[in-house]
């Protein structure tokens, strides 16, 4: 019943934006380009979405009592590991085996699992491919936030797209040949349909239930990003930037076809959790057939060292005694990982997302910042129990590099969407560290932390952006707090959640007070020296994220100062700003509430529950490694636990150095920014240029290309151009030579003919002389010599 | 055919002259001959439109001839008249509009003579 | 003179198939006389007629009574005349269209029956020949106007033409109403039909015929070209008309042609509608018909009555026959003379549809008569006296073939035939 | 040689005259002229051969009408008094020429073909029906599409049909030939004018 109901209240949230997204762009308002029915009607479908999305959460507490959130629970997941238990019954975590209920004082949680098939899009043999939903906590979490974020956006982006509320719109951006603006009719009613198409996707991806199903979404919202990121189309830079997008996913989903082609080879299902099949056998996912001994290591067969595949109930073999190679699971992880590389604009992908910004700002804030890319994380947190160690480290290295990369460039740039962008990418990095490094929980809960505030800072970039008539460059702000306060206020706060400053309570910091980016990010720095502790020789992945927490503070507080604190830099540009209409503030002050709050109580808080609710089973405990293996330990939660609070601290002061730098920088004139910007101008020009890496694939990939291109080109036009231009000069040869018998035989006999029938005829034009009397004669004269001819050759 | 026979042997009979003119079949035949030739000769000769037509005239006359000579000697019997009365009639209609048409040629060009009458000239 | 004929005939029995031609030969000598002869008295008869009609004498001077030879001097005056041949005129054509004019005219008389039998050639086609022949006569006109190089000529020639060519269709419809009636073109059947009463006359026949007697009547006139209708020769407009450069016998040729032709019309009208040569009185018609048949079969009397009662015959016909003549000259000397365009008109506007209106009614007549009567004619029945014409026909040749069986061969049976000398040799 | 032969050497030698006489006459009138006792001719020899109604029609329709109708057409067409319009003398010999050469191939082959003669009468060498000169109403019968002649003579076993068809469409053709005839000669400015 509650699935039932879920599964329909989340597929109401689900399919209304695409009804939306067809009314839209069908519907002929293309005829009133003035109208903002098109914006009500996306703005009324995500809404809905969001209602049928929260209680469909509501419905899901109630369900299980809300058990998730008192801390019994989360105790028992203690309890349970210190029970041995029996690798099939950890097989499947939703289901806790009834002894271990028997055995312990009852704390029941009911179901909080549903996962099902909606639609079969293929059947091979015994094997399908479906539409399927599988709804956990953390699905409901993401479809809460996603759909709460849309709709504030979408709100937004009604008053920030008013100026496409015309029928002649004038794009200074965009230049013709002849040097003019381009002149075009406005696109509201265009934009509204691919956001409501984005969230579709979105949302599809999020209730997927099956890989492939997430596959397909994956690729719907890299079009949808494409056509958000090239609305500008008359724009040349907004169409590289939206064919940079693409490509750069395309090659990160390169690496997930693969992975998704060694799942389907050896688990012959793309299901993630058990369904039930319409012959009504129960069918095991992805998750049920990896199995994992107590201590969370995969099973393996003593003599292969396969990984044993169990509870399998399709296939060939249900026996459950097929196995997989350790190294293609391996493969398979990092394939789907390359995805979400690539998905999350993580090293070495990260160079698109930047570019990006050159769509509407809306558009960053929703799909660049706070969801499409944290997809790549979501997909990671989803797929983590066929994660195996060597791909967790992958993942925790790749995160790190990316965080600290993306962050020292953020400090020189001054494009103020452009250091929102760097920013996101260094917390996409802190994700991954998250993850990589066992911390799930924590991952996920920076994705849902970040996303608040971060499309709060994009929104307030965007209400900055639209008050001074699409100025970008923060060089040229200043001051702006008198002009545009909510701005102001709400960037303020957006800005110390993500820097993560926090107020030290007297006792301990269990009560601190701080906003909800310090909970995330703390958590995940707590992790990471977990992590570091048990493996020393991985000590980079504690360092670097505490250092890039300073770093982080800085350039954010950075981006305040120029924008909004000290004396108006440029004047014209102070006295025309103003502030944006209440229907873009409004939205920014509800963000912001929720960048403040959202997290409060830190990891005894409601979300981190909720969202941990239905976390993998051998994530509480950790995974140790076997002794004198050269294999990494995963910590536990406990492990986590008890190196809370130094972390904490640390990560306190890096953020609180930095901030205190950065007010020293840009808050006061003590220091001349200028000066050191010269005396570290190596560095600044290496950051400025983004280490490179543009430069970089040009010279790895772009080049090579060229030059392979240009060797293909030149075999093109040497070789192959040759044989046609030969082959076609001996046509002609043989033609002409054709021509010569043409006109000589054919059309000289044809034309003998002709001349010869005409001569004849002119001859017999004399016979015509239109005279009765000679016709008359000549008829006499044949009858007579007729005859003559008869009597001589028939004598009797 | 059986009794069909042409040979200038047996045809050289018609260059003597026939002594008496007995009223016998080939004696019909002969003046229908006659009739017939100058009809054509006339045709072919005269440049008077309403020449041409006597010729006309005369042609179809040397056929009337035979038919009656063959309907009186031979077991054509009435067809032959019958023909012939045909043919008559049917000559009186075109003669008619033969001599419309002449009248028209008149009109138009004040001249009755027909090899004025060379539109078609090749 | 039939009778002659035969005797001629006879005569010459041992020249092969000659004494026929001789025969023939001699009755068209009579022929011609009568042809010849005829002329005077009708001109003598025009001139007193005239002269009555404009109360005056006529010809007196010449002969004794009635001045009766005043054609004769007439007649010695013209051939006394010279010919003349204009210097304009198509000499050739000049001089032969009198010819053409008068042997039509006379032609004619070749198949008009003076008598039962008496008849140069029965054709069976009797009528249509003669109406043939009658047609002839046209061409010579013509050739007159256009040969004598005058215009008085030409437009006499084309009036006559033009009047004579519309005016032959409602003639041969008017002579073919009584045919209808009669079912037989051979005028020797049609003048045997009539015999008995009076009312057998095919005049009295049905009201149609009535009628058809009066308007082949006037069409006769006209195409005699008698007054009203003598266009061609319309002195106050046109001298003379087609005969204006010719003098002399020429110029009378056309009037024995005239005179003639009017004689014929005539008397086709007394074989067609007045009975031929039958009295109209049943008592003698029958006693000449016995008398007839007796001499035929060669039963009782002798060849001398059939020929009396011929003679007899021959004279009620030329009687009838110059009395319509005479009402001719009445005609010219009471009506004033029409328009040319008056005269196509009455012919062609009123004449042919009148004589086609006949002709349909005489077709359907005796079918109202059988609707009506249960017979087809309301006198004495037609068929009869059908079989009674063909039955003398027959007769007539059956005793020819029986008295020439001995030493005729089938070519002079078939010359009979076509010539019929051979009737006469009985009666 | 009896009397029919006689009166057909007469015709005959009437008729071919007359015809030479057409082809060699020059004006329009005299050809006429000889035309018409041509025809004539032609007429009397159709009576010879006991064709009475033929011949009768042969005066009627050509004597009486079809050359009256020609020398209107001369007269209407004559733009002189007795027109001539003169042929080279070249022509004529060459057409006699031509004509005689004709002349002789077509009584070649008429004379070189052993005629059918009518088998009923091969002593008297003609056609019965023909022979015995009643040929009106057998004529008149055929047209209304019966033939005694022959139903009468073969035994009955075959009834020949007569020639209704062929009268019906031959009526109506002269209806069509009158309106045609008319419509063209009706009066029309010249073109010269």
């Amino acid at each position: 019943m509650v699935g039932e109901t879920l599964r329909n209240l989340l597929m109401i949230a689900w399919l209304l934006p695409l009804a939306g997204f067809a009314v839209e762009i069908f519907g002929g308002f293309w005829g009133s380009r003035k109208s903002r029915v098109a914006a009500w009607m996306s703005v009324g479908c995500i809404g809905i979405g969001f209602l049928c999305s929260l209680s469909a959460l509501l419905i899901w507490g109630n369900s299980n009592s809300w058990t998730v959130l008192d801390h019994d629970s989360h105790d028992e997941t203690h309890v349970d590991t210190d029970h041995a238990k029996p690798a099939d019954a950890l097989a499947t975590d939703t289901h806790p085996s009834p002894d271990s209920h028997t055995s312990h004082p009852p704390v029941v949680r009911g179901k909080t699992v549903y996962s099902g098939t909606l639609y079969y899009l293929a059947r091979f043999g015994s094997l399908d491919i479906s539409l399927d939903y599988y709804i956990d906590s953390l699905t409901l979490v993401m479809f809460t936030m996603v759909t709460f974020i849309a709709t504030c956006i979408h709100l937004f982006a009604m008053g920030y797209m008013s100026e496409e509320l015309t029928e002649e719109l004038v794009d200074h951006s965009a230049h013709l040949s002849n040097g003019h603006h381009v002149h075009r009719p406005g696109r509201y009613y265009r934009f509204f349909a691919f956001l409501s198409l984005f969230c579709f996707s979105m949302l599809g991806l999020v209730l997927a239930g099956n890989i492939f199903q997430v596959f397909i979404f994956w690729e719907l919202v890299g079009i949808c990003s494409f056509l958000l990121i090239g609305f500008y189309t008359e724009r040349k830079s907004a169409c590289n930037a939206a064919n940079k997008a693409f490509i750069m996913n395309r090659v990160g989903d390169f690496g997930f076809l693969i992975g998704l082609m060694v799942l389907w080879t050896f688990f012959g299902t793309f299901r993630f959790g058990e369904t039930v099949n319409d012959t009504g056998e129960v069918q095991a996912g992805l998750f049920q057939m990896l199995a994992r001994d107590e201590t969370g290591n995969v099973l393996r067969d003593a003599a292969s060292g396969d990984v044993k595949i169990g509870a399998v109930t399709t296939g060939a073999d249900p026996g459950g005694n097929r196995t997989i190679p350790y190294s293609l699971l391996v493969v398979a992880g990092l394939g789907v990982f390359a995805g979400c590389v690539g998905k999350s604009a993580q090293f070495p992908l990260q160079t698109w997302l930047p570019d990006a910004m050159e769509g509407p700002t809306p558009v960053s804030a929703l799909v660049h910042s706070a969801t499409m890319v944290a997809a790549g994380v979501y997909l990671v947190g989803r797929f983590y129990p066929m994660f195996v160690q060597e791909v967790l480290l992958t993942i925790a290295y790749v995160g790190c590099i990316t965080l600290f990369m993306a962050a020292t460039i953020a400090i020189v740039a001054t494009d103020i969407k452009k250091v929102l962008a760097y920013s996101t990418i260094s917390q996409l990095g802190y994700m991954m560290l998250g993850l990589g490094v066992f911390g799930w929980g924590a991952g996920l809960f920076h994705l849902i932390t970040h996303a608040f505030f971060k499309s709060l800072m994009f929104l307030c970039s965007g209400s900055v952006i639209y008050g001074c008539h699409h100025e970008q460059e923060m060089p040229k702000m200043g001051g702006l707090w008198r002009k545009m306060p909510i701005t102001a206020f709400t960037m303020l706060v957006g800005v110390i959640a993500i820097s993560g400053l926090a107020i030290p309570g007297l006792i301990g910091l269990s009560s601190v007070f701080a906003f909800s980016g310090f909970f995330s990010k703390d958590a995940v720095v707590a992790t990471s020296l977990a992590f570091v502790k048990d493996n020393p020789s991985h000590f980079l992945l504690f360092i670097v994220p505490l250092i890039t927490a300073g770093i982080t503070a800085f350039y954010m507080f950075r981006l305040w100062f120029y924008t909004f604190a000290g004396k108006p830099r440029d004047q014209h540009l102070y006295d025309h700003c103003h502030e944006s209409p209440w229907i873009m503030t409004g939205p920014l002050l509800a963000l912001s509430f929720f960048a403040a709050f959202c997290a409060i109580g830190g990891e005894d808080g409601p979300l981190y529950r909720l969202i941990t609710g239905d976390q993998p089973a051998h994530i509480a405990h950790g995974i140790a490694a076997a002794a004198g293996s050269g294999e990494i330990t995963l910590p536990g939660h406990d492990a986590i636990h008890d190196v809370h609070g130094t972390a904490g601290t640390l990560a306190l002061i890096a953020a609180a150095s930095g901030t205190c730098l950065a007010w020293l920088l840009y808050g006061t004139t003590l220091v001349n920014v200028a000066e050191i910007r010269r005396q570290l101008s190596g560095l600044h020009g290496f950051l400025v240029d983004k280490w490179h890496f543009d430069e970089m694939y040009d010279a790895l990939f772009v080049k090579p290309a060229h030059v392979v291109g240009q060797g293909c080109a030149w075999i093109d036009k040497t070789v192959f151009d040759g044989i046609i231009h030969a082959s076609a000069k001996i046509m002609i040869f043989v033609s002409k030579w054709d021509k010569l018998f043409d006109e000589a035989v054919v059309d000289g006999f044809v034309n003998l003919l002709g001349n010869s029938t005409f001569a004849f005829g002119r001859s017999l034009r004399v016979i015509q002389t239109g005279r009765l009397r000679q016709y008359v004669m000549f008829i006499v004269v044949g009858v007579v010599a007729l005859f003559a001819i008869l009597f001589t050759t028939f004598p009797g | 055919m059986t009794g069909r026979r042409i040979g200038l042997i047996q045809n050289s009979k018609f260059l003597l002259v026939r002594s008496s003119m007995t009223a016998d079949l080939n004696s019909y035949l002969f003046v229908g001959a006659v009739l017939f030739v100058c009809g054509v000769v006339c045709m072919a000769t005269k440049r008077n439109g309403i020449g041409v037509l006597m010729g006309v005239e005369l042609v179809l006359n040397g056929a009337n001839v035979n038919f009656v000579a063959f309907s009186r000697y031979t077991d054509l019997g009435l067809d032959g008249q019958v023909f012939s009365l045909f043919v008559i009639v049917l000559a009186a209609a075109e003669a008619a509009v033969a001599l419309a048409i002449a009248l028209n040629f008149y009109n138009n060009h004040l001249t009755i003579d027909v090899d004025r009458a060379n539109k078609l000239k090749g | 003179m039939m009778f002659a004929a035969q005797s001629i005939a006879d005569f010459f029995q041992g020249f092969g198939g000659w004494q026929y031609v001789i025969a023939a030969i001699i009755h068209a000598v009579l022929l011609v006389h009568v042809f010849a002869v005829s002329p005077f008295a009708f001109i003598w008869l025009e001139r007193k007629v005239s002269g009555r009609i404009q109360d005056r004498l006529g010809p007196t001077r010449v002969g004794g009574l009635f001045g009766w030879l005043q054609s004769l001097a007439d007649g010695i005056k013209l051939v006394q005349k010279e010919d003349l041949c204009p210097s304009a005129a198509d000499s050739m054509l000049f001089r032969s269209a009198p010819y053409i004019v008068c042997v039509s005219s006379f032609a004619a008389f070749m198949v008009l029956p003076f008598s039962h039998g008496w008849v140069a050639v029965a054709a069976d086609c009797g009528l249509f020949i003669i109406l043939a022949i009658l047609s002839l006569e046209v061409f010579g006109i013509i050739m007159a106007g256009y040969s004598s190089g005058s215009k008085w000529s030409l437009f006499g020639g084309m009036r006559e033409a033009a009047q004579m060519v519309s005016y032959e269709i409602p003639l041969a419809i008017c002579a073919l109403v009584p045919v209808i009636a009669a079912g037989s073109l051979n005028l020797g059947e049609v003048g045997g039909m009539q015999r008995g009463w009076f009312t057998n006359w095919f005049m009295f026949h049905d009201p149609f015929t009535f009628i058809a007697f009066f308007v082949y009547f006037v069409v006769a006139t006209a195409s005699c070209k008698r007054a009203p209708f003598d266009l061609a020769e319309a002195e106050s407009e046109l001298v003379g008309g087609f005969h204006t450069e010719y003098s002399g016998m020429r110029w009378s040729f056309f009037f024995m042609g005239e005179y003639a032709s009017m004689f014929a019309v005539c008397g086709i009208a007394s074989i067609l509608f007045l009975g031929g040569w039958n009295t109209g009185l049943a008592p003698i018609d029958d006693a000449l018909y016995a008398a007839r048949n007796a001499s035929i079969d060669g039963t009782s009397g002798s060849a001398a009555v059939g020929y009396l009662a011929n003679v007899i015959g021959a004279g009620v016909f030329v009687a009838k026959a110059s009395f319509g003549v005479f009402v001719q000259v009445w005609l010219r000397w009471t009506l004033p003379r029409l328009r040319i365009d008056q005269v196509m008109t009455t012919c062609l506007k009123y004449l042919v549809p009148i004589s086609c209106f006949l002709f349909l009614g005489a077709t359907l007549w005796p079918l109202i008569m059988v609707t009506g009567m249960g017979r087809t004619t309301w006198t004495s029945p037609i068929g009869d006296r059908a079989a009674q014409g063909l039955q003398e026909t027959r007769d007539g040749n059956r005793v020819a073939r029986i008295s020439d069986a001995g030493n005729l061969d089938a070519a002079q049976a078939r010359v009979g035939d076509t010539g019929h000398i051979g009737e006469g040799v009985v009666q | 040689m009896n009397g029919e032969s006689f009166l057909f050497t007469v015709f005959a030698l009437a008729t071919c005259l007359g015809a030479i006489a057409v082809v060699f006459s020059q004006t329009v009138v005299r050809m006429a002229f000889w035309l018409v006792i041509s025809l004539g001719s032609t007429a009397a020899l159709f009576f010879l051969a006991n064709a009475d109604f033929v011949g009768a029609a042969q005066l009627l329709i050509y004597v009486g009408g079809t050359l009256v109708l020609l020398v209107f057409g001369v007269m209407l067409t004559a733009s002189g008094p007795y027109l001539k319009i003169a042929t080279s003398p070249g022509e004529i010999v060459m057409g006699s020429c031509v004509g005689l050469l004709f002349l002789v191939v077509v009584y070649a082959s008429l004379n070189g073909v052993n005629w059918r003669k009518s088998p009923a009468a091969a002593t008297e060498n003609s056609n019965p029906v023909v022979a015995t000169g009643k040929t009106l109403r057998p004529i008149g019968l055929s047209f209304l599409g019966s033939r005694p002649d022959q139903d009468l003579t073969s035994d009955g076993d075959t009834l020949t049909p007569g020639y209704l068809l062929p009268f019906e469409i031959v009526s109506v053709h002269l209806l069509v030939v009158l309106i045609g005839a008319a419509y063209l000669a009706r009066a029309k400015r010249r073109a010269g004018e």
